[in-house]
């Protein structure tokens, strides 16, 4: 990604941001993400198939957000994500500069997130192959061993929140899990409280999340919870259109269709 | 031994199907007594979370209700509610939740008739599906130990 | 800790006979916080609100449950009772022991069981309830009434004369409504139109009257004492100002065809036309539908012709908004097409015709000039047959409910017959006559003694033609139902008065709610007849169920009066059941993270961003704010919040876990 | 007590994990799933994980579940009544296949429950294990046990040690105190006695990276450091390094209410949850993830010196591995150890 390097330093030296979330060589064979706010330090941004984290859980946070502009190195999910947390007001034109990573690893800079938003339109969000199989699975499944299979996945879960951590949607600073009076989702890591916290999320991510798989791949012990998202995902396209986030605002869980179709409601 | 009685939470809109629970009263019409209702301002208002705690808490039934589409109190507040049952539900089915433990539906405070029927039907499905053991046997601690994951 | 005081009603036996009401009481005075309970026999009493009051001074209540009727019946009451006594009116809540419990169960432990448990939701839900304080939001003192026959017409002039502006719609050219169809009214038989035209001017004149015609409402936002109403004022293609009312217009027009609403078919108007001569504002319209210029693009006789040059032929609707601190509906009904009916050959045979048609030709200013020809060769029929309840009680072909006013008019219309054609016979079948009322019951006895009117009790069967007579097939049911069969000249069926087209609709625009037949819903069948559910909208006349006239007018001023009290004060004081975002200490502020998916959620646009500011001015941080005045209390965004950063007064996140709580758990 | 060593055929280990079923032992043993290795209740000795360098969660909820209730209570009349554990409930449990590094986090976590309040419902659990140790014939590169005092063959915390004699090789094992030599007392003739037992040159290699004891010198006038803010900003402040270490001891009390009866619930919290030192009146002490991501290395490598003398890692590497951000104490430690104070 020589481009990248070259843009990021001139984006530094010339002070347009003050800082650019990229990616670098981690431990091992991981990468990680790299926040370049001095030119030199960018000649350690990389970019290849391995650097799947969701970088724009960090354009939300705090201590990154405070330094002043920042930019981004975006692939379509990153890309993705911006938008959505543009029209949930987290973001705008004046915090973010995105330098774009094509699916075909081509960088490009977008002016604004109004181009963001139209390069990121010409993709269907889709669900892998991989995935999708295992929701078909699942759906063959009666419910009583859907149950079984999520009491058996969900039982390891220790709620360590890496899922929500790593998540560019779970912005809140205050999580429903956080909230006490009355405390909706048991705290502890028992079969209920993690049944209710992953409902929960899943929940909350309903026509907001853009399927990267940040929780799944945050998970400590890789329980596949990204398929209750999927799933989430699969059944609003079903009900209600292909899903695609917008600067418009039109979020799929506050409007309606007056005409909105379903078959259970006597 | 007796026979199973289900426990059985209805969350309805203040509007239409409380009014319309009303008159279900005030025609004299008698349905069975499983059910105990809570008042909610409009369907819009009825936390997802509540119909879990409910399950939680020990319920083996849940009816939902409110105003029919374009009847709402509130103009809208029920085709939010809709719309998100139609995901909520989705999601408990997908997690195994028994969706047939939770009956959606739309009775206008005209409906006297039909709330009775309503709960009627739900209790009678109810009791066939017997008590909600699974779930039940993940929502109370007494009943067990908790130690390794 | 709380000192909650439970009262639990008899309702007389309405409770007690199936609930074991002082097993109630008792179980819920265990309960923890439960200072006070008793059973009374009636609660609403004046010696039951006492028991409420002198208990909440004594033992220092601080919450009330009272469990007895519907809160939708008795809220209220209790409520204020709670204040009489000092205590905040919102620490009281009501259990729904009567329409929720005795009513519909069996006596029995399990509806005992029921009873309990209702209350010990309340109980536990009361605890978490905290004390508010009303509303105060100014009040836009102008009426909007929509809808302009006596109805709306007596509305207008009755909130008009209070001193307040009543901006009056109505969709047709001319206001008026079904009244000024009418020839004579019952009982009395004054002339229709003598009594209304004079209150039609009166409200053309009223300075504190703007009339639109040809007017309907488009949309409808707000509430109580703020409303925002956009009206769609449609095509008149005329300039109303310039427009003298001279009438060249209309005679020159050169399609004179068309059949005529007002004369419910059995006259002709022009494509520009004004409806009726003593039509209010008498100025034309011109019907774009059948009006040569809009079909073929030529014509224009009428901008040739008139002295003013008033014709506009490119006007378009026009949309206006205007603010209304209440609303009058008063649109009244329509009567059901007997088509469905063929046994009875409505459409079929020309001299088989409706009660509103036969107004008509009974009316001086009708096509007939008042003398009842028959449509089908303008001769004066010899046997005149009546027909009673062609759709009225009718489940399996018409409505299931009683029309109310065809027993009257039928018996006006045999009547007005009688004294028309010397000679003439007239018959009227009958299910039941209907005739309660002031002066009513005299009416048509005089029809039946005096003017000889023949009154068979029974039901028609089939009415064919044979040989230029009408046989009428029916059958004496007080003659052992001996079949009777008549050959007369002319038919009028009583058709079914039932809701207008586009009423759900209409109702739906300013939510309301409406009954099975689309009738709208007052808010209680006794107590609140012209109260919709929605404040601030009240309802007039036959849109609410048929009318009379009298009645039209007491509901009219009824609702008048409504709207007066309601203008009466500067700021009108609201339940304070609506959504807060909650604010808390510095650095936190708020637990709202700005996303403002609530703002899309809101059916009310109430949720607006709140910037909070350093001391310096700076921004810190954008979160939601409800506009107390616009929000509901829905709650629609409450439980959509992510953060559970919005609640709503009264139905607070923890008052309805507790509610769930209570009911599933021992206490 | 002297170390006792004893040969086990390879074959013996199954027979030897059926003796202590037939012996009503609950044998919690490492099994794979969506590839991570995790402590299950074994109902058989097919599909022990042997493989693993080491288990993606320590083996601490042995004593420490990630959540216990610890009392049921419930209200009447008189008042409240409360019934709280009753430990001859608590199960004799064999833990079978500890890591050395795994094992000597038992010692450290028994000290934070022993340093001042003696934790009945801790101790109580733990007396009734037993730690079956497996010493460690791989490594990797986020290992680092030798820097923190301990070794891949470390005797410490285990009951009995095995240590694997080569590849496919028999078990050297090495009963370390009474706990274990009852164990063995139920299967004698597993264990032979035999005069050719090597150990060392079967185990993993693991450099020292780091001295501990300077670190901690160090971090005593590190509080300050911009160090802290760069190496944490890349933290999003997840529980899972938390969770996943064996010497981790933050715990949440919650009541779980249901009318007039409930329980009290103990179960896992973390320091590097941006809520977990909020006060009431909404100020945070440790309001920025770096001071939160502080504060976990101060504790371990300061604060519990400091005050237990015992370190609070056992340089299991656990943290680096689970964090999805690739937050590696490690590098960070040694980064430590470079700077000039």
């Amino acid at each position: 990604m020589v481009d990248l390097i070259k843009r990021a330093k001139e984006l530094i030296e010339t002070s347009v941001v003050k800082v650019l979330i990229g990616y670098e060589q981690g431990t091992a064979n991981k990468t990680r993400a790299l926040f370049v706010e001095k030119a030199d330090d960018a000649d350690r941004l990389i970019f290849d198939s391995r650097c799947v984290q969701n970088l724009a859980a960090y354009v939300t946070k705090k201590e990154v957000k405070e330094k002043g502009k920042m930019a981004i190195a975006a692939t379509l999910p990153v890309m993705r994500s911006i938008i959505q947390l543009a029209s949930e007001f987290q973001v705008n034109d004046n915090n973010l500069l995105v330098l774009g990573i094509t699916p075909e690893s081509k960088l490009i800079e977008f002016a604004n997130l109004v181009e963001v938003e139209t390069f990121v339109h010409k993709y269907e969000i889709e669900i892998d192959a991989r995935n999708k199989e295992m929701l078909d699975k699942l759906e063959k499944m009666t419910q009583a061993e859907r149950w079984k299979f999520w009491m058996d996945e969900l039982s390891p879960c220790f709620k360590c929140y890496a899922c929500r951590a790593a998540c560019p949607m779970c912005y809140c600073s205050r999580c429903t899990v956080d909230f006490n009076q009355p405390q909706w989702i048991p705290v502890p890591s028992h079969e209920l409280g993690n049944l209710e916290w992953h409902i929960m999320r899943a929940i909350h991510l309903t026509g907001r999340c853009i399927d990267c798989d940040a929780c799944y791949n945050a998970c400590p012990l890789s329980i596949p919870i990204n398929l209750l998202t999927k799933k989430m995902l699969a059944d609003a396209k079903e009900h209600f259109g292909a899903y695609q986030p917008s600067l418009k605002g039109d979020h799929l869980m506050s409007t309606y269709k007056p005409d909105d179709k379903e078959n259970f409601i006597q | 031994m007796a026979e199973f009685e289900p426990k059985i939470v209805a969350f309805v809109c203040n509007w239409c199907t409380y009014a319309g629970a009303d008159l279900t009263g005030t025609s004299r019409i008698k349905y069975a007594s499983n059910v105990r209702i809570i008042r909610f301002p409009c369907t819009g208002r009825i936390d997802y979370m509540l119909l879990l705690k409910a399950f939680d808490e020990g319920a083996d039934g849940i009816i939902v209700s409110g105003c029919h589409p374009n009847d709402c109190h509130y103009t809208s507040g029920n085709f939010h509610a809709r719309r998100r049952w139609i995901m909520f539900r989705s999601l408990c089915d997908f997690t195994g939740i028994n969706t047939e433990r939770i009956k959606f539906s739309w009775v206008s405070a005209a409906e006297g008739a039909k709330w009775a029927a309503i709960v009627n039907a739900t209790v009678t499905s109810i009791r066939e599906l017997g008590p909600y053991t699974e779930y039940k046997k993940v929502a109370k601690y007494p009943e067990k130990e908790v130690t390794h994951g | 800790m709380s000192k909650i005081g439970v009262f639990v009603c008899h309702c007389g036996e309405n409770i007690s006979a199936t609930v074991d009401c002082a097993k109630v009481a008792e179980t819920a005075g265990n309960y923890d916080g439960v200072a006070f309970s008793v059973d009374y026999k009636y609660m609403c009493s004046d010696p039951g609100q006492n028991l409420i009051k002198s208990a909440i001074k004594e033992k220092g209540l601080t919450g009330v449950v009272v469990a007895s009727c519907s809160p939708r019946m008795h809220e209220p009451t209790f409520r204020k009772a709670c204040a009489e006594a000092g205590l905040n009116p919102f620490m009281c809540e009501m259990a729904n022991l009567r329409e929720h419990c005795s009513w519909v169960h069996e006596k029995g432990e399990a509806t005992t069981e029921k009873a309990i448990d209702l209350v010990r939701i309340l109980v536990e839900k009361v605890k978490y309830n905290h004390s508010l304080n009303e509303i105060k939001v100014p009040v836009t003192k102008t009426a909007l009434v929509i809808g302009g026959g006596i109805a709306g017409i007596q509305a207008s002039l009755d909130i008009a004369n209070t001193g307040h502006k009543v901006i009056l719609i109505e969709k047709d050219p001319s206001i008026g409504g079904h009244m000024s169809q009418l020839s004579e009214t019952f009982p009395t038989l004054d002339c229709s139109q003598c009594i209304l035209t004079p209150r039609m001017v009166e409200v053309a004149q009223h300075p504190n009257i703007t009339l639109y015609t040809y007017a309907e409402l488009e949309s409808l936002e707000g509430f109580i004492g703020n409303f925002k109403a956009k009206i769609r004022r449609k095509s008149k293609s005329i300039d109303e100002k310039l427009c003298t009312g001279c009438g060249q217009c209309t005679t020159k027009c050169p399609v004179k065809k068309i059949p005529s609403e007002f004369n419910e078919g059995l006259g002709k108007r022009t494509a520009i036309y004004v409806p009726f001569p003593q039509a209010v504002p008498n100025k034309p319209v011109i019907d774009r539908i059948n009006c040569t210029y809009y079909i073929k693009g030529k014509c224009k006789v009428c901008e040739i012709v008139c002295p003013t040059k008033a014709i506009r032929f490119d006007q378009e609707d026009q949309i206006m908004e205007v603010e209304v601190g209440a609303i009058v509906i008063a649109t009244g009904f329509t009567v059901k097409q007997p088509d469905f009916f063929p046994e009875y050959g409505y459409g079929k045979y020309p001299d088989v015709i409706t009660g509103l048609q036969f107004e008509r030709l009974a009316s001086a200013s009708g096509p007939t000039l008042g003398e009842i020809r028959r449509p089908s060769d303008d001769k004066v029929p010899e046997k005149i047959v009546f027909l009673a309840c062609a759709g009225s009680r009718d489940p399996a072909k018409g409505i299931p409910y009683c029309s109310k006013i065809c027993c009257m008019y039928i018996a006006k219309h045999a009547m007005l017959y009688q004294h028309k054609v010397h000679g003439g016979k007239s018959y009227v079948f009958y299910m039941d006559i209907r005739a309660g009322g002031k002066q009513y019951e005299e009416f048509v006895r005089r029809a039946i003694e005096d003017d000889g009117v023949n009154y068979v009790r029974g039901r028609v069967s089939r009415i064919y033609e044979k040989n230029g007579k009408l046989i009428v097939n029916g059958v004496d049911t007080l003659l052992n139902a001996m079949p009777v069969e008549i050959e007369a000249d002319m038919v009028v069926l009583a058709t079914a008065g039932i809701a207008n087209e586009g009423a759900e609709e209409l109702a739906q625009k300013l939510h309301i709610s409406y009954d099975p037949y689309k009738f709208f819903a007052e808010a209680h069948p006794k107590l609140k007849p012209v109260e919709t559910n929605t404040a601030g909208i009240f309802l007039a006349g036959a849109c609410q169920a048929p009318r009379d006239i009298p009645e039209s007018v007491a509901m009219a001023s009824g609702a008048a009066v409504k709207v007066a009290g309601l203008f009466s004060q500067d700021e009108l004081t609201r339940e304070p059941i609506i959504a807060v975002v909650n604010r808390q200490a510095p650095p936190v502020y708020s637990s709202c993270v700005g996303c403002f998916l609530c703002v899309s959620a809101c059916p009310y646009q109430a949720i607006e961003k709140e910037e909070i500011k350093n001391r310096n001015g700076e921004l810190i941080k954008l979160i939601a704010k409800v506009n107390p005045g616009l929000c509901q209390g829905c709650g629609t965004c409450v439980a959509f919040c992510r953060t559970k950063s919005i609640d709503i007064q009264g139905y607070t996140h923890e008052q309805m876990y507790t509610e769930v709580m209570a009911l599933l758990n021992e206490y | 007590m002297n170390i006792d060593k004893r040969l086990v055929r390879k074959d013996s280990l199954e027979k030897l994990f059926d003796i202590l079923k037939q012996n009503s032992k609950t044998i919690y043993a490492p099994f794979s799933k969506n590839g991570k290795t995790s402590f299950m209740d074994a109902k058989s000795f097919a599909g022990i994980s042997t493989g693993h360098i080491q288990t993606s969660e320590s083996s601490k909820d042995i004593a420490f579940p990630r959540a216990e209730k610890i009392l049921d209570y419930s209200k009447n009349k008189e008042g409240m009544s409360v019934k709280g554990i009753d430990f001859a409930d608590i199960p004799e449990v064999v833990l079978w296949g500890v890591r050395p590094c795994d094992a000597i986090g038992i010692g450290e976590l028994s000290s934070i429950f022993n340093w001042d309040y003696k934790d009945e419902i801790y101790n109580n659990r733990l007396s009734k294990v037993t730690v079956f140790g497996f010493s460690c014939n791989k490594s990797d590169e986020y290992c680092f046990c030798t820097s923190v005092g301990g070794n891949p063959g470390n005797t410490a915390g285990s009951d009995i040690l095995f240590t694997r004699m080569g590849e496919d090789g028999d078990y050297l094992a090495e009963i370390i105190t009474e706990k274990g030599l009852t164990v063995v007392s139920l299967a004698q003739n597993l264990f032979e006695k035999s005069e050719t037992l090597e150990r060392e040159k079967f185990l993993a290699e693991v450099p020292v990276r780091f001295n501990h004891e300077e670190i901690r010198k160090k971090l005593d006038k590190f509080f300050e450091s911009k160090e802290w803010i760069e190496e944490s900003l890349r933290c999003l402040g997840c529980g899972a390094c938390a969770y996943v270490c064996p010497t981790c001891a933050c715990f949440d009390i919650q009541d779980e209410a249901h009318g007039k009866k409930g329980s009290r619930v103990r179960c896992w919290d973390s320091c590097g949850f941006s809520h977990f030192t909020v006060h009431t009146s909404g100020h945070n002490p440790r309001g920025v993830q770096s001071a939160r991501w502080r504060q976990r290395i101060m504790h371990k490598f300061s604060y519990m010196p400091e005050r237990l003398s015992v370190y609070g890692c056992t340089g299991c590497g656990r943290c680096s591995r689970a964090c999805p951000v690739d937050m590696n104490i490690l590098e960070h430690l040694i980064s430590i150890q470079e700077v000039t104070v």
